[in-house]
């Protein structure tokens, strides 16, 4: 009994991982070349600026708020250390430490207008995505290269893992992001006022958590995550690039989404998350395995999948749901 | 004296009191540093002028916004809006076709038909993921968004469709007869029908009700998914509206960039009218402003020449500052720090007026 | 100091690679790797090399980057995972493609590149490229204007204004300083306002619409990035009632097939072609490349100017 | 005991709302080892006392003393802080949150650098048990009901440590059991010298375990009493500001089961359920009569409502409206048979808070006219104005937002809303929920006046007294499923209370 609770608690996120693996089947199935090691680790190898940005995103999201920066802070962080690599001659590893900076002081000023003046986050966000992406322009309208040598090393450093595949260090970071992020979501005081905030604001203020503090952190937090999936994605582009991360706010929002974060707060796992960018990079293998697509068969074919996922996920989480119910049922007969 | 507070006090306590100081400053703005911001004169028997772009331009920002007002309204969101003014407006080409001559292929009125049509079962589609499977509004019209520009491009077969009918730039400009933009009148059209619909009927209630509580309302007998739909498909049209004149403006339909990023807009003008984005209480004549301040912002912008690169870091610096305003707590701020001259908080305002 | 475990270890696929391609009859497979389909000149680019490739007898994987760098890549990699003969793309920007060419090079796949160049240091990670050169498309867009400027009734002093493209991209910045190169040439030539209209005709049109508001009659010659700016612009005219090409004399960039019809209609005065049809001279190439023959390192693709004079006689060969 | 210095002194308190004078100039005194109830009508401001005392509201003027010294909490976690510990009138809990969690957020048990899961679920089973509630702690609290939540928000309040407890209302959703447990603890916190505060509208609980009353009335001081030398009558009449007539001579003269069989029941429900809510029950509404449901807490009385009301779709069984069979699979299904349900949980199903207190009483009555007829303004208004007066709803004007009205007055404005629907079936979950002591005699001689006019109601309460006092029948369920029916003779405490421990067990006792 206690194991069927546990497993409708974790249903969504079950249900999503199921999902995937079956997802990866098919293109198994279908295509050759698809089902290698190799494959499903570029999986993470191509995703893990996006990992790292959801991370941040599912936060926010999980505190009933919305950032729509990320994609321009992560276009600046790119910007501003090619700037300062290249222009600058900064050490590199200083250029990382900056940017983490700014990212929390972005995120800073975002939270504290958010917390005091009672703007909305749509707002706040989207102006500051103007703003990230004005200033990456102000920088350089030219794409800056990143030469340096130890942005190049990480950028094409390969750790092999079993049988002749490999990762990035990208992907460790990732991975090292996510622990800690699932750290902090299930057992810091931090994470927990989190998802009590995006439960219910108020209730929260009631119960006497330390609301502004909290919300203010995790825009702070949000930031730090898009600069250091900035960082990521500048080993990975080895550019400074105005364009960089056009629309990526997007792909966070639905990454998170599909993991089982609700937009409307108090509900998300970093675990769902690092499951709904592994799908959207799914799907966007398989069409690309698939070759013979024209653009906007592409598209359209890109969301048809993404279509079928959500509907199934959402069939399958209604089904048993109500199975739920049953299990409380024979539960109270028994007592 | 006493009347004049009095006066100021009831109007800063409507709702669009905040957004139309937002409009008025960016207008007074303009009066200042761009010359010749307001001088309007006749040609081509109709009105031409700078504050007249602006109302034609903000049109397609208009429309998007009064569906996006209601969809917000219920706690939802619509991000597919871009994609679904593409597919309208592909759709009235491809069936106006791009004749050099300039002879439609099929009636202009069937096109514009059809597009429409096209644009509401769009719309409903949203509807029913979101109020039939229950899916979250942002990735059930995420779908749309991305398969939308594929769909528009289908249509066109990737191609620009450039048409040469004459009257099918009249939607985006003039038509002759009528010295005011076509879209004032569309805008005034559409903006009527949702405001018979919300304030004539009960719909208006039912809308902030579902938004507000969902459960209290279905509670109370509203079949709220009836509603969902509804709204939605009422946010397809506006969209497809707008997807007809965003396509006669350019007179070409193109499946990619047609109101591309238009979804973005579209909410920020919501915002901007002084709507939360959390469902509830709204009012469409704020969007309207909202869209008109979103307008002026670029066509200001355009005029005093603003560097390409600079743009968008002014553009935030307007919309916070703008926001800022509508904040009353920044205000309360504002005003506890000029309290100590001993000035009430209304003769503040009236001050930063 | 380039430590490249991967190169080692990706060996073997090297040589299966080189196995595959040794039989003659065995069928190509190349995966490209295109941009998106932002505008028509890139459907048009697709298209060509779509056709050229079932005519060549080549096994096309065409993935789609939905303009996105990261997209590309990602294909790029997808088609080394695939183990395709040879790879093509189109960079949507220039830099940040060394570590997944570096994959392809420690692979064995050929790279070719089209359009667009990629900067990197290491010439050896791609076999090729072929496009047109933007720098030299904003020179004759200029040289056209210097050439034709008495023509035209056009006096010393020449007022441009010019409309960007998407800010950052590298045909906007190309044909801004291409022609601003020429430029020097022309003392009396001054570009008065420069404002991005993102290729698209309806901000095209925005902006135009505002310049008209201010500078009316100071508006002697527009130079427009691309055809589509050029279109909406036009339209912004004659709103304003101005005729363009007349009062306004208008360069643009592309040469679609809109261009030349405004250009037959006299509204349009020069477009310079970039030309997308460069499938054929891709499938030759990459036949060669796999054949073992040497090719050059820069093909440029033959692109002329087209003044609204040749518009008539030219249409109807136009193919995009 | 009233020797002991106070802990807690508030003085000249004033806090005025828009339009509202909330709080003038009150005094209170909280002594330690000191249960203080804290009384007065719906609106009298007590909940706006408890509010600006904790931080939530910013008070106007006055000042607030905790062993001597001034304090002024800035928020709730400051007031906390200082030893302060609320219940807040409604369930403030975060229903996403596991039960545990509600109960030790903010506190959590930490080792080694992590929150200890473990150690807090054990020490939630064991604040709940304390207060005899055993439920998985593990589960969200959305999974239970408000009668639980509200025992997980008091469960969080004693478990904090703390110098001052306050209750606001923790008891209206609670039965007698529940109550009885409740206050077993409150007087060993109370040994401890602690010093509580409690407001109720239960007369019958104040005189159990309070030893002081303050009164409020309007905002106003009205005094404070030794609770042992104030009777019941003069706190009444000292809450009101006027002699209540009284209560307990109010008695339904009840409609015999003979008089009820001969005609065809309003709603009969045959062999109706819901999978894992409500087991199969056959039940009949006849017109003209009160039906009372009783059973304990989570016994499924709420649930049987909601599947008559179509909330719940019905799995199994038919249903009969007037002799005929219908398929109810939503409230307006229901409504188009002139039925009506008034919901327990006002805060999650009732009100719809930014609304005005106008537009949520004719919410429902637009529903059941349709989108096109909408009900013109100065009709709205007539209707808001009716009921406003008839229930009296203490409200600043009928275009205040609901969600500023105090407890008692939102539920009045939720029983409106569906007493204007003029339905022929009402069914009413605890609609008597925080309301004050004359406002709810004047709702249960209401109901029985509708009844007697000829409408059906069905009535749930915890409260046995008000069931027997209204209803002409009694349906006992247990454990999910309808075990009997009670008339006549047999609605007596003792008999209902039997029925519902069913012999086996005396849990309700
Ligand atoms: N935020 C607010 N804005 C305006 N008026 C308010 C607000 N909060 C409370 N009020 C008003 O203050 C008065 C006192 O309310 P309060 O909640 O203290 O009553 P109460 O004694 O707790 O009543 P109940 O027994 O119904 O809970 C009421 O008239 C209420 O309408
Ligand atoms: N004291 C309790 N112990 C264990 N579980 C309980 C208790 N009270 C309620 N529950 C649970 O709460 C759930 C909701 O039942 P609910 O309280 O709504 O029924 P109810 O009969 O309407 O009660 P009430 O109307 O008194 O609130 C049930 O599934 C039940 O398991
Ligand atoms: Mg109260
Ligand atoms: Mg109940």
């Amino acid at each position: 009994m206690n194991k069927l609770q546990l497993s409708s608690k974790y249903l969504s996120l079950i249900v999503t991982i199921f999902l995937f693996f079956l997802l990866f089947a098919l293109g198994s199935l279908k295509f050759t070349g698809f089902f290698s090691l190799q494959n499903f680790l570029n999986l993470f190898i191509d995703n893990a600026y996006l990992i790292i940005m959801a991370i941040g995103t599912t936060f926010i999201l999980i505190a009933g708020g919305i950032d729509i920066s990320v994609g321009a802070v992560l276009s600046l962080t790119c910007m501003l250390s090619a700037y300062l690599l290249e222009m600058k001659h900064l050490n590199p590893f200083l250029v990382m430490a900056l940017m983490l900076l700014m990212g929390a002081a972005f995120g800073l000023i975002q939270g504290a207008l958010i917390h005091f003046f009672k703007m909305q986050p749509f707002i706040v966000t989207l102006a500051g995505m103007f703003f990230a992406r004005g200033m990456t322009a102000v920088i350089s309208i030219d794409t800056i290269d990143i030469t340096d040598k130890t942005y190049e090393l990480i950028a094409n450093y390969r750790i092999p893992v079993f049988g002749g595949a490999f990762i990035s260090i990208s992907v460790v970071i990732a991975v090292i992001a996510l622990l800690i992020a699932a750290y902090i979501a299930h057992f810091t005081k931090f994470g927990r006022t989190a998802y009590a905030i995006g439960g219910n604001e108020q209730s929260a203020v009631l119960m006497g958590l330390s609301v502004g503090r909290t919300k203010i952190g995790i825009y702070m937090l949000g930031g730090i995550c898009s600069t250091l999936s900035g960082i990521v994605f500048s080993f990975y582009m080895r550019s400074g690039f105005t364009l960089h991360g056009l629309g990526m706010e997007m792909e966070s929002i639905a990454s998170a989404v599909i993991g089982g974060t609700l937009l409307t707060g108090g509900v998300g796992s970093v675990f769902g998350t690092l499951f709904g960018v592994l799908i959207q990079g799914t799907i966007q293998t398989l069409v690309m395995f698939q070759g013979t697509l024209s653009s906007w068969w592409t598209k359209i074919a890109v969301a048809i999948l993404l279509c079928l996922f959500i509907v199934m996920q959402s069939l399958l989480t209604a089904r048993r749901i109500r199975k739920k119910s049953q299990v409380l049922k024979s539960d109270i007969s028994h007592t | 004296m006493q009347g004049l507070k009095d006066r100021l006090k009831r109007w800063s306590g409507s709702r669009l009191f905040w957004p139309l100081v937002g409009l008025v400053l960016v207008l007074f703005f303009n009066l200042i540093f761009v010359e010749g911001f307001f001088s309007i004169e006749m040609k081509d028997g109709h009105l031409y002028g700078r504050i007249i772009d602006i109302v034609k331009n903000a049109g397609c920002y208009m429309l998007l916004a009064i569906g996006m007002t209601l969809v917000v309204a219920t706690g939802g969101i619509d991000i597919s809006v871009g994609s679904m003014c593409a597919i309208s407006g592909a759709v009235m080409a491809a069936l106006v076709g791009g004749e050099l001559s300039g002879i439609p292929h099929h009636s202009y009125g069937i096109a514009i038909a059809a597009a429409l049509a096209v644009s509401v079962v769009l719309g409903l589609w949203n509807g029913f993921l979101v109020a039939k499977l229950e899916i979250q509004p942002v990735v059930a019209t995420l779908i749309l968004m991305v398969a939308g520009r594929g769909i528009a491009q289908l249509v066109t077969q990737g191609q620009i469709i450039t048409v040469y009918y004459k009257p099918y730039a009249y939607l985006g400009s003039f038509t002759p007869g009528l010295i005011l933009p076509t879209s004032i009148f569309i805008v005034a059209i559409v903006l009527t029908m949702a405001l018979v619909a919300v304030k004539k009927t009960s719909l208006g209630l039912f809308i902030q009700s579902a938004g507000i509580n969902r459960t209290a309302t279905r509670y109370s007998g509203i079949n709220v998914k009836k509603l969902i739909y509804m709204v939605y498909g009422f946010c397809g049209l506006c969209a497809g509206v707008a997807g007809l004149v965003i396509s006669s403006m350019v007179k070409a339909a193109d499946g990619n960039n047609a109101g591309l990023g238009y979804e973005m807009d579209a909410i920020l003008a919501v915002a901007l009218g002084g709507n939360s984005m959390n469902g509830g209480r709204f009012s469409i004549m704020g969007s309207i402003i909202g869209a008109l301040i979103i307008q002026s912002i670029t066509t200001t912008m355009y005029a005093l020449g603003v560097s390409p690169q600079v743009l968008p870091v002014v553009k935030a610096v307007v919309v916070i500052s703008i926001c800022l305003i509508q904040s009353d707590d920044f205000r309360r701020v504002l005003a506890d720090l000029f309290k100590k001259d001993g000035r009430s908080q209304h003769e503040q305002v009236a001050v930063k007026l | 100091a380039k430590p490249q475990p991967a190169a080692t270890q990706t060996e073997p696929t090297q040589s299966t690679a080189a196995e595959n391609t040794a039989p003659a009859e065995k069928k190509i497979v190349l995966g490209f790797a295109q941009v998106g389909a932002e505008s028509e000149w890139r459907t048009a680019n697709t298209k060509s090399i779509q056709e050229e490739a079932a005519k060549a007898g080549i096994e096309l994987k065409f993935v789609d980057g939905q303009q996105k760098q990261e997209v590309q890549i990602k294909a790029i990699r997808s088609f080394i995972a695939q183990k395709v003969d040879v790879i093509a793309f189109s960079p949507k920007v220039e830099t940040g493609w060394d570590t997944v060419l570096q994959e392809a090079k420690a692979a064995g796949i050929p790279v070719i590149l089209t359009d667009r160049a990629v900067d990197t240091k290491d010439e050896s990670l791609y076999v090729t490229f072929i496009g047109s050169d933007f720098v030299e498309e904003g020179r004759r867009a200029a040289n056209w204007l210097g050439e034709n400027a008495a023509r035209l009734g056009l006096k010393e002093n020449i007022n441009i204004f010019e409309l960007q493209g998407t800010v950052g991209s590298a045909p906007a910045i190309d044909r801004k300083t291409g022609f601003e190169e020429v430029m020097k040439k022309y003392p009396g030539w001054k570009i008065v306002k420069s404002q991005t209209g993102n290729f698209t005709r309806a901000e095209g049109k925005q902006v135009m619409e505002s310049w008209l508001k201010s500078d009316k009659d100071n508006i002697d010659v527009l130079y427009a990035h691309n055809d589509d700016m050029a279109l909406g612009a036009i339209q912004a005219i004659e709103e304003a009632g101005l005729v363009p090409g007349k009062d306004i004399i208008i360069i643009s960039i592309d040469a679609v097939k809109g261009a030349f019809e405004a250009m037959i209609a006299g509204k349009l005065n020069c477009s310079v072609e970039c030309s997308p049809l460069l499938g054929a001279q891709l499938m030759q190439i990459a036949k060669d490349v796999l054949a073992g023959k040497p090719v050059e390192k820069r093909i440029v693709t033959n692109e002329g100017v087209f003044p609204a004079e040749t518009a008539a006689k030219e249409l109807p060969n136009r193919q995009y | 005991m009233s020797e002991t210095s106070p802990i807690l002194t508030m003085t000249g308190i004033c806090k005025t709302f828009p339009g509202v004078r909330a709080l003038s100039n009150v005094d209170f005194k909280l002594r330690a080892g000191e249960i203080h109830a804290l009384m007065g009508e719906n609106g009298a401001g007590k909940s706006t006392l408890i509010k600006v005392l904790t931080g939530v509201d910013k008070l106007d003027a006055g000042e607030i003393l905790l062993d001597s010294r001034s304090i002024l909490a800035k928020s709730p976690q400051h007031a906390q802080e200082l030893g302060i510990s609320t219940v807040y009138q409604e369930v403030n809990l975060c229903a996403n949150l596991t039960v545990a969690e509600n109960i030790f957020i903010g506190r959590e048990p930490v080792r080694a650098g992590k929150i200890d899961w473990k150690e807090i679920n054990k020490r939630a089973k064991k604040v709940l048990e304390r207060l005899d509630i055993e439920i998985d702690v593990t589960q969200t609290l959305d999974t239970y009901s408000v009668a639980v939540q509200q025992m997980v928000a008091i469960a969080r309040a004693l478990d904090i440590s703390s110098k001052v407890l306050i209750l606001d209302e923790p008891t209206s959703s609670l039965d007698a059991h529940e109550v009885k447990k409740l206050f077993e603890v409150m007087r060993k916190l109370q040994s401890e010298g602690l010093g509580i505060i409690f407001v109720t509208h239960f007369l019958d609980q104040v005189y159990e375990i309070s030893d002081r009353i303050t009164v409020l009335r309007n905002g106003e001081l009205v005094g404070e009493y030794e609770t042992a030398l104030l009777p019941k009558v003069q706190l009444v009449s000292k809450m009101i500001g006027k002699v209540l007539d009284d209560l307990s001579s109010f008695n339904k003269d009840k409609k015999t089961t003979e008089d009820a069989r001969r005609e065809t029941p309003y709603v009969s429900a045959k062999g109706v359920g819901h999978l894992g809510s409500i087991n199969p029950f056959d039940l009949d509404i006849h017109k003209g009569e009160v039906l009372g449901l009783v059973g304990l807490l989570g016994s499924g009385r709420t649930e049987t409502a909601r599947v008559i009301f179509g909330i719940d779709k019905a799995d199994c069984g038919e249903m009969h409206v007037q002799g005929n069979k219908t398929v109810i699979a939503s409230a307006g299904d229901a409504m188009k048979h002139s039925m009506a349900f008034c919901p327990e949980n006002r805060k999650t199903e009732g009100i719809i808070s930014e609304l005005s207190v106008r537009e949520n009483i004719i919410l429902a009555l637009q529903a059941k006219r349709g989108v096109r007829k909408y009900i013109k303004r100065k009709e709205q208004e007539k209707i808001a104005d009716d009921y406003i007066r008839l229930l009296n709803i203490k409200t600043s004007g009928k275009e205040q937002l609901i969600r500023n009205l105090s407890g008692g007055n939102q539920q009045k404005v939720i029983l409106a809303r569906w007493l204007v629907t003029q339905p022929d079936l009402l069914i009413l979950d605890e609609p008597t929920r925080g309301i004050d002591v004359g406002t709810k005699a004047e709702i249960q001689k209401l109901i029985v006046r509708l009844a007697d006019e000829g409408m059906a109601v069905m009535f749930i309460s915890s409260e046995l007294d008000e069931l027997l006092r209204c209803c002409d029948r009694l349906a006992v369920i247990r454990d999910r499923n309808k075990i009997a029916e009670l008339t006549g003779g047999e609605l007596n405490e003792e008999v209902v209370m039997h029925t519902i421990a069913g012999g086996e067990n005396n849990a309700g006792a």
